[in-house]
């Protein structure tokens, strides 16, 4: 492989997106409106780069407490990739107990 | 004996203390979260608990493990209430029984202290004029 | 609130956390004692509980008396069970509910640990060939 | 008052014993074979003199891990003074919980 051929492969990740389900709860749900719906997002994502893109298009996420994001039900640190076949969750502050 | 529980109906200390009693329990520790009439002076109408529920019950689970890895606490309920509740309900329970009783205290606290902490459930409490998801603005 | 019993009826841990219950509480903390099945390897068949009640009860209030001193604990119910109990059956209950379930822990452990020590309750155990009364001997 | 009266008094209060009424509870019990019993005290006695001659009694007692006086319902140092009308308790070791 030659350097032009790498290159192609990186362009080629970069404009591959993927459709992203998120779930969402509690305040979460109040600032997308909704229970559900659909992000995309560049192929390799991580969970920082989804948060920093969440805050971007709502930035009522920025005001919150904290927010986390599960992945494939376990909280995922910011760098952590993303696949088009995961179950992502926005999870703002619990309050449970 | 893990027994972990998100249910819909009220909760049960009796049968908590029940799931864990053991032959050989030095003594069980209980601990009871209810429902406040009151937040900063504000009187509160109910509640509504919702949960990210396989997530909520694999990370009560996780608790669980820590506390029986931990204390020795293999005898281990932590029930929790989801959808309205009135006032004075119970929210959740946390029931632990162990050889010795200063094991079942300590890992009845960290499982308290962790739920609240990690667990993804969330609480909303319902004013008079309002509503407010419990601790979600700094 | 401070609710001191000796009771030769079963006890309840329901009854003690509704004793305790208040609008304001952060959360309850509840010990249960139950009756072991064996000591040391050895088969018990029930037990018996004997008490110098006046005693008894006045030992336990000031358990609580210094429980709601201390740790503002002023929500405390302790219910000791008397005469003959079959394996698995309460002996004990302390329940204690304050604004801050820190508190409630701290004050529930004081009281268990205190009512060990000082009231004058006295536990025989019936063995299938012989009974002891516990912790008379060193 | 001369050397002689004081001396009389102090006769007089060695010699006056008082009849004490005594509980007994868990193993005491069974050491002293009964709930209660009466034992002749001098008069003044303190816990200490009554728990030693509980001791010369029935040697039992000093076989106990402990055992503790109550007196009108509260546990009693050593040196606490015995009067006739009081309710005097053996305390054994407490067991409770």
């Amino acid at each position: 492989m030659n350097a032009f051929g790498k290159y192609l492969i990186i362009a080629n990740y970069y404009f591959y997106e993927m459709d992203i389900e998120i779930l969402a709860f509690g305040i979460a749900k109040d600032i997308v409106n909704g229970s559900s719906f659909t992000m995309q997002l560049p192929a390799e994502s991580t969970v920082g780069s989804l948060k920093a893109q969440l805050c971007a298009t709502y930035p009522d996420f920025e005001r919150l407490a904290s927010f986390a994001i599960a992945v494939n039900e376990a909280y995922r640190q910011d760098d952590y990739t993303i696949s088009d076949k995961d179950e992502v969750v926005i999870i703002p502050p619990v309050s449970g107990g | 004996m893990i027994d972990i529980q998100l249910k819909d109906v009220p909760l049960s200390t009796e049968e908590c203390n029940q799931l864990v009693a053991f032959a050989g329990a030095g003594g069980t520790v209980v601990f009871v979260g209810t429902v406040r009439d009151q937040t900063k002076g504000k009187k509160v109408v109910r509640l509504e608990f919702e949960a990210y529920k396989p997530m909520a019950i694999s990370e009560m689970r996780k608790i669980a493990e820590v506390a029986k890895e931990k204390w020795s606490a293999d005898k281990i309920a932590i029930h929790h209430r989801v959808g309205v509740l009135d006032i004075g309900e119970i929210a959740v329970i946390i029931a632990v029984a162990t050889p010795h009783r200063k094991a079942a205290f300590e890992a009845c606290e960290y499982a308290i202290d962790t739920l609240k902490e990690t667990v993804p459930i969330w609480k909303k409490e319902i004013f008079e004029d309002g509503e407010v998801w419990v601790a979600a603005h700094p």
